[in-house]
């Protein structure tokens, strides 16, 4: 019996568990370790417009239970990436969740509309979020309005579903999200990392190279579960909960707040082996708490009428 | 490039805070190019990320490293007994390569980059190479491994205070050195740069960057290129390093 | 020499240490550990003007490096505050900074007024960030205007330097600080917890019966510190530095951040005697780190120039 | 109230997951009131908090404790070997008061609310007590300390599963144990309930609650009063507590 399965806007799941974007470059690295198509899907790296050499190194610090990243974007640009990255990809049996980030709302579109001519890409993730890059970005994620704004002319250029990945560092996110929903945003993925910073205090200097960075890892998993728990009562559209995740456990609670699917970002970094052990953890966990199926699970912490027949197996 | 958890079988403290470790497992006879690392897991969650330490040298399946406790990291490798294990993920990288046309190298190391030169000054021995090694410690009480390296070659030691050798940094032995068709270093940034400069363009450098993932996915450890290529203007030192041509990245 | 003693508004410390708000009761407990004459200050329970309960049990969960709370400001209220806990405090030669919170901006007032008149409180924090407490307090910690006008009319009837204890739980927290210290704060105190959630998964319910709760510890410090690196540059008033210290070595952090004192929290549960041994580890840091005094580490991350010399020592 | 570090002198497994601990230490000797417990810190920062413990035996410098495997914390106890050390806070809270007046005691506990009644059981015993007891269980093969306990009085076991003695709850032996001057019981909340409604008020109940500091400074552990005084309307189960007169607080 399959319990992993999990059927999202444009994503056709094997089993609710992706690598996140970021945190798996474009799977060149990880197939050295294991077949591609035993994920759900693959969240790729950022693609930009343009080539970014991103930030200076350090580009990453270690914190109690979390890491600081200021990769700042580093990509090919979406040229390469449409030629050499995501064709390598198509020999795997996995949909691909393409990450589009860039300075304006042209750059985005342009970026979107280009990367959803690539057939192995099935859903768009707009990266709305990411603290570690100057003067762009970030605003999008901290004002509604402009969120969505930026939702509407993404999907008025691409018919693939788009997520919009949604960034802690607000007030209130669930406003944010409720206006991305009323854009027109498929699904949700949240959450990015929290701002953060590390001192090095033999030279009083911060250890990142660009200052702030991310802050990612279990560190941040409460956090994450607040705000799923928040916005999934919030909006119907589902979530792709991450933060922090490093066990079987840790992807039930995060069903249970109110995400449809994880990705799992620092947690590649640990192990490499991270994705398919948890997924096979997971199928072994459900089986203990007698779960028929992963998707009953969604928003157990606060729905708890009976479960939602209709939802996909 | 396997995961493996390795028996420690022997632990050894060789000057302060350095440590020389043996491990044992089967994934060390894969471990065959000097400076190539290992990426290790210590303390389940904690800390999170793998630390990063060359492979300094391989007995068919046994492997020695020598380390410096710094932080949380290496003070819990420097707690490990005979019999626990340690999740090594290696190797990883890329290594020295051994350049035929070349007869004599000369290797310069400081601190805890002196223990990738170990293996390969080993085999460039057993190739037939002439070996010569300066090897750069702040004071005569940490130094190691100099009577090990005299096995191969030639050894040149330079300690900051001058207790020991040549007063100075590793630059300043290499004259003493003479000739040598091509060189290999690894050691702080600063001294990588300073013997860039002073050995020419002959010769391998290994960086040390902060890594995360060491596999090549998180972009944590990338270096730009001197000279980009079309494609391509940065490398990563956990993937396409530690170990770059001389010249090739910006120090 | 000491190296430790440093002046803030109304806060004459012998060292920079004092145990944070809510994680020392008024005292009573921990001075059956040691002399409370050791501390820095202690900044004492948050006061509201009538009795509070509280929040039901369980009213804490512990995360990775870090644990959730939600207290719920219970408190015996203003009147039994002065009469006996403060009191009680008299017999240590330490000063307090009282915590006040409550519903409104006339019970900020209220408990303002009432509680200068005690000998020993040589200063106000101003609570406005605690995230536990439905429909109040936290508004005024996400809003630079409410945040202003409430700093205004504390400082209006008391004439005791006043503290605003920030959320972090914002998008903008610079922008909060300058408004209030337009308004006329003295100092700063950050960071508050960060909203949190933990779901047992045995029984799909969040652990704390509150659901939400605040997080502290280790797992936050990287966002304490990233804020108060922003913070310090943007306002010249001082701030205490709180958030997962837990050694001599995060009270550098938190210095070289921005800080001028720090607050201990979470700490003292995990080690009763956690703020005498800071005390102790960090005059012996100072003297291998060569420094001479504690404020001169004050925002070295930033401030490149040579120590203030007219900083207080 | 002490914090040292106590030495682990044994480990020994009881039944499924349960562990009894013996650990010596100059503190010890201070803890001489059953219903007490230590707080003890485990693995340095991971976890972040103690763990609450009762006392379950003392014997001059030595402190035995019977815990359930349940998370972390315990599995990290359950790793401790002989010669390791435990950081252990103690004793705190208030215990189980022995009252002049009353001759027969009746104890009730179940599952890892068995171990602070050994203790009581002792000292009633000791100080010419008659002494039932009531140990609750959910089967057979989770069953401990019921032989230990016989040296002191009567001992009635359930088992939910009716596979050793009544079957059902601590309850349903309640009659057969016959008459008594005063009840002691702990263990989970419903359970105290069910005992609080069929046992009466002259009895003591310990409590267990989530705890943060351990000793009255964080307000975690807090219980409200049935019938709030003028200037308390709720007690702290770690320093008031953990054990209350029945009918003193809202369970
Ligand atoms: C390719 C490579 C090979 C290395 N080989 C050796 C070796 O053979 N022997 C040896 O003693 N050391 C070696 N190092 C350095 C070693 O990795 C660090 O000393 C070690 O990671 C410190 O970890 P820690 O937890 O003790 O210190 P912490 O300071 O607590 O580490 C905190 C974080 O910073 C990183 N970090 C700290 N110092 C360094 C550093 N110098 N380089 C890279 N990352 C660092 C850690 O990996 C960790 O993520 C090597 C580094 C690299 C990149
Ligand atoms: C006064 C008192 C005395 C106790 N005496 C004993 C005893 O003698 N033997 C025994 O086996 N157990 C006893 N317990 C329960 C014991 O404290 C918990 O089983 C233990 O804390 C679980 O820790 P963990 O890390 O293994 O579990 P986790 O579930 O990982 O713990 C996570 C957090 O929840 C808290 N927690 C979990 N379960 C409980 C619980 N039942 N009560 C209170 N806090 C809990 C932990 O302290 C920790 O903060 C007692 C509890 C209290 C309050
Ligand atoms: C090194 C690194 C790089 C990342 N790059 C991106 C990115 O390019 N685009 C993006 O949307 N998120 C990026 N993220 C955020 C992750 O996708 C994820 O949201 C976050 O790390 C939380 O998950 P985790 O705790 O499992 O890592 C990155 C994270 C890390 C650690
Ligand atoms: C149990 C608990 C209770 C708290 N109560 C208060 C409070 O009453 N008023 C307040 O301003 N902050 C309160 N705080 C927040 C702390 O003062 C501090 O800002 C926060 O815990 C971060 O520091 P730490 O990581 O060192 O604990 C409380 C924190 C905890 C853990
Ligand atoms: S460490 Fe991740 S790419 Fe090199
Ligand atoms: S646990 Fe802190 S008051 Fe009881």
């Amino acid at each position: 019996m399959n319990r992993l399965n999990v059927e999202l806007p444009g994503l056709k799941m094997k089993n609710p568990v992706m690598p996140a974007s970021g945190c798996f470059g474009f799977g060149q690295e990880y197939a050295e370790f294991y077949d591609l198509s035993v994920l759900g899907a693959v969240a790729v790296k950022a693609a930009t417009p343009e080539t970014r050499r991103g930030n200076d190194t350090p580009r990453v610090a270690e914190t109690e239970s979390g890491m600081l990243n200021a990769i700042g974007l580093q990509n090919p640009g979406i040229d390469h990436i449409l030629a050499h990255e995501l064709p390598w990809l198509e020999k795997y049996d996995v949909p691909l969740l393409a990450n589009i980030a860039g300075k304006t709302k042209e750059d985005y579109v342009l970026v979107a509309e280009r990367i959803s001519d690539a057939t192995n890409v099935h859903a768009l993730e707009l990266n709305i979020s990411c603290p570690n890059v100057k003067e762009e970005g970030l605003q999008f994620g901290s004002d509604p309005q402009m969120a969505a704004e930026l939702t509407r002319a993404v999907k008025a250029v691409s018919s693939l579903p788009v997520y919009v990945k949604l960034s802690p560092n607000v007030t209130d996110i669930a406003g944010v999200a409720a206006a991305v929903e009323e854009a027109g945003a498929d699904g949700l993925s949240m959450i990015n990392t929290l701002m953060g910073m590390k001192i090095d205090i033999r030279t009083g200097n911060p250890i990142l190279a660009n200052k702030t960075g991310g802050l990612s890892g279990p560190a941040v998993k409460p956090v994450a579960i607040r705000m799923i728990y928040e916005v999934s009562q919030r909006v119907s559209i589902p979530i792709i909960g991450m933060g922090g995740i490093y066990s079987a456990e840790d992807i039930i609670e995060f069903f249970m707040a109110g995400a449809s699917a994880v990705a799992v970002g620092t947690a590649n970094f640990s192990d490499p082996f991270a994705c398919p052990d948890l997924i096979k953890d997971l199928d072994r966990l459900l089986e203990e708490m007698e779960v028929s199926h992963i998707s009953e699970l969604t928003g157990r912490s606060w729905n708890k009428w009976e479960p939602n027949l209709s939802s996909s197996r | 490039m396997k995961k493996e958890n390795l028996t420690v079988i022997s632990q050894e403290n060789l000057a302060p805070r350095i440590y020389r470790m043996k491990l044992k497992g089967e994934s060390v006879r894969s471990m065959l190019t000097p400076g190539q690392f290992v990426h290790l897991k210590l303390g389940g969650r904690h800390p999170l990320l793998r630390r990063p330490i060359s492979i300094c040298d391989v007995e068919e399946d046994q492997l020695s490293i020598i380390y410096r406790v710094e932080g949380q990291g290496t003070s819990m490798l420097a707690e490990k007994k005979d019999g626990d294990t340690v999740d090594a993920l290696g190797p990883l990288g890329e290594g020295f390569p051994i350049t035929p046309s070349d007869d004599t190298a000369l290797l310069i190391g400081g601190g805890v980059g002196i223990p990738p030169l170990y293996y390969l000054a080993k085999q460039l021995y057993d190739k037939g190479k002439r070996v010569k090694i300066i090897l750069g410690f702040r004071r005569q009480e940490e130094m190691f491994l100099t009577e090990a390296f005299s096995r191969f070659g030639e050894v040149f030691v330079t300690t900051e205070n001058g207790s020991c050798g040549t007063r100075g940094f590793v630059t300043d032995a290499i004259a003493k050195a003479g000739e040598f068709d091509v060189f290999y270093t690894c050691g702080p940034k600063p001294m990588l740069r300073a013997v860039e400069k002073a050995a020419g363009t002959n010769g391998y450098i290994s960086l040390e960057e902060r890594m995360g993932c060491g596999v090549g996915a998180c972009l944590a450890c990338v270096c730009d290129l001197k000279e980009a290529e079309t494609d391509k203007s940065y490398v990563k030192a956990c993937k396409d390093g530690p170990v770059f041509q001389a010249g090739e990245v910006v120090l």
